[in-house]
């Protein structure tokens, strides 16, 4: 449907996923411009959350690959992935509940500036300063600093994913996958977090949203597929998405 | 050929005894996810069960003749058991049976043992870390060997089995080959046979009664049963008794074989961890499996002529085995993905 | 330079008391009974192995089942060292630790593929083999059951060239021949140990890497979404703890030159991780106490026999004298295993953060109010309650 | 009562050219005197002696027994109770008043059958207690490891139950004696024995511990079976601590053998033995004779737990309560006066090592473990159960009458488990110092 593009920064090209004998991703080929925000939409069970797990290579695909940036990065390791300027926000957070929120964030600065593996165990953290200003700043953005120094496991749902978000955002990557990012949250936190996504947005960092709430989707988006039993059935802009009669059918009109 | 035949029955009667330790801990730890190092424990609480009852049955009328002395100067003593006083042949007939009879006792007592233990103790950990979970259950082992120790000496107590089943089936003839060639101790037989069915009784019990698939639900998802209003705890609880009774009833059947001591449990205990892993945490069947498959894979080591090619072999088989069923099936043999992984 | 030495003034202070309680040990250990060369080497010696533990199982929260068998390596490499090259420890130490490491390295590669109590039996199956191993197959190299040990014919090339002679007698490890490394030199030559040790591990516990080990107990998933390959991170724990576990089966040896299977056997790493869970998991100083206190109960408790006791109460009337040495007995002597399993049991289910766990909450009751109830350090995983 | 000697600091002075720490308050462990210098030489008006036995583990009940022994032989020596063998030892320097003068007094440690253990809990009484000597043990590598470490020390070690050639062959020690038989004897003495009840065309089965002693031991026995004319069908070698042993024993099924030999100790033997008369072989036949089966080394006390199982059982005992000589009869009597039951032969060889040693401390007219060392070596003694016996000056093993036992088919008690058939003469078992190689070391330590 779209044509080639240079701006192309993530392209998954001719994905198929089968688990057992059950279709869970056929043909799959999307392409993601950079700097731009990409929601993909769908209704449960399409395979949202299997295109995601593809993409930072959690799952193999069973046929297809995926290019980030013209690197295969279809049979890499999660870490490989992230290495390369992929970063990903979970449905449920995935944090470090036994740390502070403040070493939570400071945690994938270290790995951006000390890639995978580094051997500094004589060195002291306490010694980090720039990396701890840029996270405390990180958490001003995010409006967590008064709780930086609390255990990440004992906030809440909402907070436990504004810091994660605050997690990736301190890799700066070149690519957001970001799957539900406000589900869960209260309105007011939710606007609060679309606002910040619009600011990211302005840093002309390219997002993957993968949402449930149209508020978030058409707030944010400037290009959507829409996934359905495993294929897109539908891509554009926000605007051709909500007039496509075959969208308003499997989701949007569909929906009980 | 014979060799191997006799070394696979060999594998049998010890995975036999393997499979039902493991199979405890395995419910135990499917149903309550606790890490029970006292596992081992019940299992030599069992085997003293029948070495309490044997020592009941043998009390004896103790008179002194004070005309004749002992070597070592204290008078002679003249003993007449109870039992025999009492009962006459049949007195006789109980103590030559009390292995057996001992499950009797080893029932209730162990039932008894088991829901102490998961009342006054176990519960309070149902949620805690798997290290302490070890901690504590390895400190009660301790405790409970060490009474058993003050009690009833280190050494080794010999259980004798039944005059009737004293000597060995010669299977061999029986199955129409030269006579005394595959010969095999009935007892041991017997013990195959014992296990075969308590693993049947096990798992039909938790296959065909609601009360087991209550339980195995649990186990697949302990918060959605919960959820659905059944007191799952309550459950869990005749669980462990269960668990206890099976692995005192496996102690109770192996006194013949190896006269308990006060730390026949210890020796059990590494061994029935590792056949737990190796079937997979958390599986029954898996457990049983490993158990059958160890055991059988122990006897076949230890042949001379596997030894002639791998010195020491039958030393660590077991645990090379282990090594390379968990690095080929990281979850053991059955075991579910998630279980104990964190 | 400067920087590797920037410690937080909390960190200097607990290294100078740790230092200081550690060296004043003869002192302050006399109304224990326990200020005699011997335990006090132990103390010195399982502290190293227990810190070392701590920064694997403590930081990564991987349990290693088998952690003895990097001691009894460690062992058995000091003496051949000794044997074959020289009495001086500094090698023997040297080649000691390296064989741990290279033996951790190993056996870590293998079994960190497998995570939970899978990681643990496979530590324990690598360490169990090696037990029953050393105990038999391989006793041309370990003397099996008697036990690795030092002989008048042994070569010692680095010795002899040196034109070291023997008097007829077993050489004694030595620091150039100008120490002999036993009695109290041979303590003070283990503490220094320990303190070094200590302080790595401090530096260690400070660092971004210690973050790491720490980040990937909490949450290995995120670690690896995060960019962080985290096998290099639980290996290099694995092979440093392994090291000083190595460390300390070389400091076994040279204070008493002679290395056993049985340092290997499972018992022996269970210990280790009950040292550690007793002292406190994932504390800098939890797990040297823990170690401190099992060894103290294994040589004194074990020591008291009826006599003793009877002694000790003689002031009591006959009758009652007969009666609480009676129920003492139970619990020292041949009963000192007794008191270590209720001890385990009490610990765990009171103080599941171990003794540290309870100094903090005395700590606390003094310096609040002392009514309020003590709440579990914000730093220790916290636990359901006990209910 | 241990003496404590943790009081205040007094001047202490290290070997070696650099005088380490002197630090206050910590037990001195060599003084300087004008005539030679040893190790906690007792200064007070008691003497302490370090008792290292096994408390824990499995042979906490043989090492029970041991300590009882002990305290028996520390009542005799202090002139209390009824003499026990003071009465019937031959020469005898003791008067029942202590030793020179001195009250003895003692000091337990448990052993947990680990060489490590054992080390820890002997330096423990050495260097804390001031122990003055150490004697125990329930295994040939507990007292190997612990017999290096007193010649380390200057601490004369009195072995207890060790029963491997090594304790007094490759690994024999200075400050090391042992009065317990050993391995070769067991072979010496029941070769003949074998030859005349189980006759000279045998083929013999091996399952042996895999550990040094079950080697010697299997080793000792293959010499004198085959120096019979027997045949050594196979030899295998079992974990210890198997617990099962029946994949060990099927293969002696049909394996042409005639004779099971079980070079197993402790549990591994009642195991081993239990399980395989189940396996029928007593009463089998092979090759036309009755199936046989021997244990080179029988305990009493262990052999409790193999039951009816051991009846009709060869094997060999360094001493039994049964005995009926003057020495014995003493022993047995006051111990079972003391305790209501009769001693095993590890309580007997260790009241008898205490009794030795502070024989010799009397002789020697001196504590000073060197004068100790000289006077118990080459000493000729009687009436202490083995009837006359003597230290080897040249290995620190006793030689005395070897007893060949068999398991009593007609036990009259729970402890008349053992019937003695013969009494090897000494000569019989006797053996030339050097086949074992090894060095005594010097006596300056």
């Amino acid at each position: 449907m779209t044509t080639e593009n240079d701006n192309i920064v993530l392209h998954v090209a001719d994905v198929h996923k089968t688990f057992g004998g059950l279709h869970a991703l056929s043909d799959i080929d999307l392409q993601i411009e950079e700097g731009k925000t990409h929601a993909i939409i769908g209704p449960n069970g399409a395979g949202k959350s299997t295109l995601l797990n593809v993409v930072v290579g959690r799952l193999a695909p069973t046929r297809g690959a995926v290019v980030f940036d013209g690197q295969v990065l279809t049979g890499k390791q999660p870490h490989e992935i992230n290495q390369v300027g992929v970063a990903r926000v979970f449905q449920t957070p995935e944090i470090f509940p036994d740390l502070t929120v403040l070493q939570n964030v400071m945690i994938p600065a270290l790995a951006k500036r000390d890639g995978s593996f580094t051997l500094n165990f004589m060195s002291s953290l306490a010694d980090e300063t720039e990396i701890r200003d840029e996270a405390i700043h990180m958490l001003e953005d995010v409006g967590m600093k008064a709780s930086m120094d609390m255990l990440a496991g004992s906030l809440s749902r909402g907070d436990k994913r504004r810091m994660e978000l605050a997690m990736c955002l301190m890799q700066h990557p070149r690519l957001l996958l970001l799957d539900e990012p406000t589900a869960g949250m209260s309105r007011h936190d939710t606007n609060t977090t679309i606002d910040l996504l619009k600011k990211i947005k302005e840093r002309g960092m390219t997002k993957v949203i993968i949402e449930h709430d149209m508020h978030v989707v058409f707030s944010l988006a400037d290009k959507i597929s829409v996934l359905a039993g495993g294929r897109i059935i539908a891509e554009g802009t926000p605007e051709e998405v909500r007039n496509n009669p075959k969208v308003q059918e499997a989701y949007l009109g569909g929906a009980h | 050929m014979d060799a191997i035949f006799l070394q696979f029955l060999n594998g049998l009667d010890k995975g036999g005894a393997y499979a039902l330790i493991a199979l405890g801990l395995t419910l135990v730890f499917g149903t309550l996810g606790v890490v029970n190092f006292a596992h081992g424990a019940l299992f030599m609480l069992g085997a003293f069960c029948a070495v309490t009852l044997r020592k009941l049955l043998t009390l004896e009328m103790v008179a002194t003749d004070p005309e004749k002395v002992t070597a070592w100067g204290t008078p002679l003593e003249i003993r007449t058991p109870y039992v025999e006083a009492w009962f006459g042949d049949f007195g006789a007939f109980m103590v030559d049976f009390s292995v057996p009879f001992s499950i009797l006792l080893a029932i209730p007592v162990m039932l008894v043992i088991g829901v102490v233990m998961e009342r006054g103790l176990i519960k309070h950990f149902y949620r805690r870390p798997h290290a302490e979970q070890i901690l504590v259950t390895f400190g009660l082992a301790i405790v409970l060997q060490e009474i058993i120790k003050h009690y009833f000496g280190a050494n080794p107590i010999p259980q004798p089995m039944p005059s009737a089943v004293g000597g060995a089936a010669d299977i061999g003839a029986a199955l129409g080959m030269d006579p005394n060639v595959i010969v095999y101790p009935w007892w041991r037989l017997i013990y195959f046979a014992f296990s075969v069915v308590v693993i049947g009784a096990v798992f039909a019990f938790l296959q065909f009664t609601t009360f087991g698939m209550v339980v195995r639900a649990g186990m697949a998802d302990r918060e959605t049963v919960g959820l659905i209003g059944i007191d799952i705890d309550k459950r869990f609880t005749a669980m462990f008794g269960l668990a206890a009774i099976v692995a005192g009833m496996a102690g109770v059947m192996y006194t013949p074989l190896l006269p308990p001591d006060y730390h026949l449990g210890m020796d059990f205990l590494v061994l029935s961890f590792v056949v737990v892993v190796v079937g997979g945490m958390g599986s029954l069947p898996g457990a049983v499996a490993a158990g059958f498959l160890l055991g059988i894979l122990q006897s076949l080591a230890s042949m001379t002529e596997i030894k002639a090619i791998i010195p020491g072999i039958d030393q660590i088989i077991i645990y090379l085995v282990a090594v390379i069923i968990l690095l080929v099936r990281p979850r053991g043999l059955l075991g579910r993905r998630g279980v104990m992984e964190s | 330079m400067n920087k590797i030495f920037s410690m937080s003034r909390k960190d200097v202070l607990t290294f100078v008391i740790f230092s200081a309680v550690v060296l004043l040990m003869p002192i302050w250990l006399q109304p224990f009974g326990a200020a005699y060369p011997d335990l006090m080497q132990k103390f010195a010696i399982f502290g190293i192995l227990a810190i070392g533990f701590n920064v694997l199982f403590g930081l990564t929260g991987y349990l290693s089942f088998g952690h003895a068998a990097f001691l009894g390596v460690g062992s058995y490499t000091a003496v051949w060292t000794f044997k074959l090259f020289s009495m001086n420890p500094i090698p023997a130490l040297i080649l000691a630790v390296i064989m741990a490491g290279l033996f951790a390295l190993a056996i870590g590669y293998v079994s960190l593929r497998r995570s939970g109590i899978y990681f643990s039996i496979l530590t324990l199956a690598f360490a169990q083999m090696s037990y029953n191993l050393a105990y038999s197959v391989l006793t041309p190299i370990t003397n099996g059951e008697t036990g690795l040990q030092l002989e008048l014919q042994d070569p010692r090339v680095i010795d002899s060239a040196f034109g070291s002679t023997s008097d007829g007698s077993l050489p004694v490890s030595n620091l150039f021949g100008l120490v002999d490394m036993n009695g109290i030199p041979g303590f003070y030559f283990c503490a220094v140990f320990l303190i070094i040790g200590f302080f790595i591990t401090q530096r260690i516990f400070a660092s971004p890497f210690g973050m790491m080990l720490r980040a990937i107990k909490s949450n290995q998933t995120r670690m690896n979404y995060t960019g962080f390959n985290t096998r290099p991170y639980t290996l290099t724990a694995f092979v440093i703890s392994g090291m000083f576990a190595g460390l300390a089966g070389g400091l076994m040896a040279v204070t008493d030159p002679l290395a056993g299977a049985e340092r290997m056997q499972w018992t022996a790493s269970g210990e280790i991780v009950l040292m550690t869970i007793l002292g406190g998991v994932g504390t800098l100083i939890g797990p040297v106490v823990g170690a401190w206190l099992i060894k103290y109960f294994e040589n004194i408790f074990s020591s008291f026999n009826e006599s003793v006791l009877h002694n000790l109460f003689a002031f009591l009337p006959d009758g009652v004298e007969k009666f609480v040495v009676e129920i003492t007995s139970m619990f020292v002597g041949e009963g000192w295993h007794l008191t270590l399993g209720l001890i385990f049991m009490l610990v765990v289910t009171f103080l599941p953060g171990g003794m540290m766990e309870g100094f903090r909450r005395i700590g606390s009751l003094f310096n609040r109010d002392g009514g309020d109830k003590a709440k579990p350090n914000e730093k220790t995983p916290a636990p359901a309650p006990a209910e | 009562m241990s003496e404590r000697k943790d009081g205040p600091s007094r001047r202490k002075v290290l070997k070696g050219a650099a005088a380490g720490l002197v630090t206050a308050g910590v037990a001195p462990t060599i003084f300087t005197s004008s005539a030679h210098a040893f190790r906690n030489e007792p200064t007070g008006d008691t003497v302490t002696l370090g008792f290292n036995v096994p408390q824990t583990g499995s042979y906490a009940d043989e090492g029970a027994d041991e300590l009882r022994a002990y305290q028996l032989a520390v009542e005799h020596l202090n002139g209390e109770g009824d003499g026990g063998m003071l009465n019937t030892m031959q020469p005898s320097a003791l008067k029942g008043e202590g030793i020179l003068g001195k009250k003895v007094a003692y000091v337990t440690g448990d052993t947990q059958t680990k060489s490590d253990a054992a080390r820890a809990s002997a330096k423990r009484m050495i260097e804390k207690d001031g122990a003055l000597m150490i004697s125990g043990g329930s295994s040939s590598g507990v007292a190997i490891a612990v017999q290096g470490l007193c010649q380390e020390m200057g601490t004369i070690f009195m072995a207890g139950l060790t029963h491997s050639n090594d304790t007094t062959g490759k690994d024999k020690r200075r400050y090391g004696f042992r009065h317990f038989f050993n391995a070769y004897m067991s072979g010496a003495a029941l070769g003949p024995v074998l030859g005349q009840e189980y006759g000279k065309d045998r083929r013999a089965y091996h399952l042996t511990a895999d550990y040094t002693w079950g080697w010697t031991q299997e080793e000792s026995m293959i010499n004198s079976t085959e120096a019979l004319g027997w045949e050594t069908a196979e030899t295998v070698k079992t974990p210890v601590g198997a617990g099962d042993f029946s994949q060990y024993i099927t293969p002696v099924l049909n394996s042409g053998a005639d004779v099971l030999i079980l070079n197993h100790y402790g549990r591994d033997m009642v195991n081993s033995l239990t399980q395989a008369i189940q396996f029928g072989l007593k009463d089998r036949q092979s090759n036309g004779k009755d199936f046989q089966i021997v244990v080179p080394l029988f305990s009493r006390l262990m052999a409790q737990g193999a039951g009816e199982n051991i009846k009709g059982i060869l094997g060999s005992t360094n001493w039994n309560w049964s005995l009926q000589d003057a020495g014995s009869q003493a022993f047995v009597k006051s111990f079972g006066a003391k305790y209501g039951f009769p001693p095993s032969m590890a309580a007997h060889t260790c009241y008898v090592q205490t009794l030795l040693y502070a024989d010799a401390c009397e002789r020697a007219g001196t504590f000073d473990p060197i004068q100790v060392i000289k006077a118990l070596e080459g000493h000729k003694f009687d009436g202490m159960g083995n009837g006359p016996t003597e230290y080897r000056a040249e290995d620190h093993q006793c030689f005395k009458d070897v007893l060949v036992v068999r398991g009593n088919e007609n036990p009259t008690s729970q402890f008349d488990l053992l019937n003695v058939v013969q009494q090897v003469p000494r000569s019989q078992v006797e053996y030339d110092a050097s086949i074992f190689g090894g060095d005594l070391g010097p006596y300056e330590v």
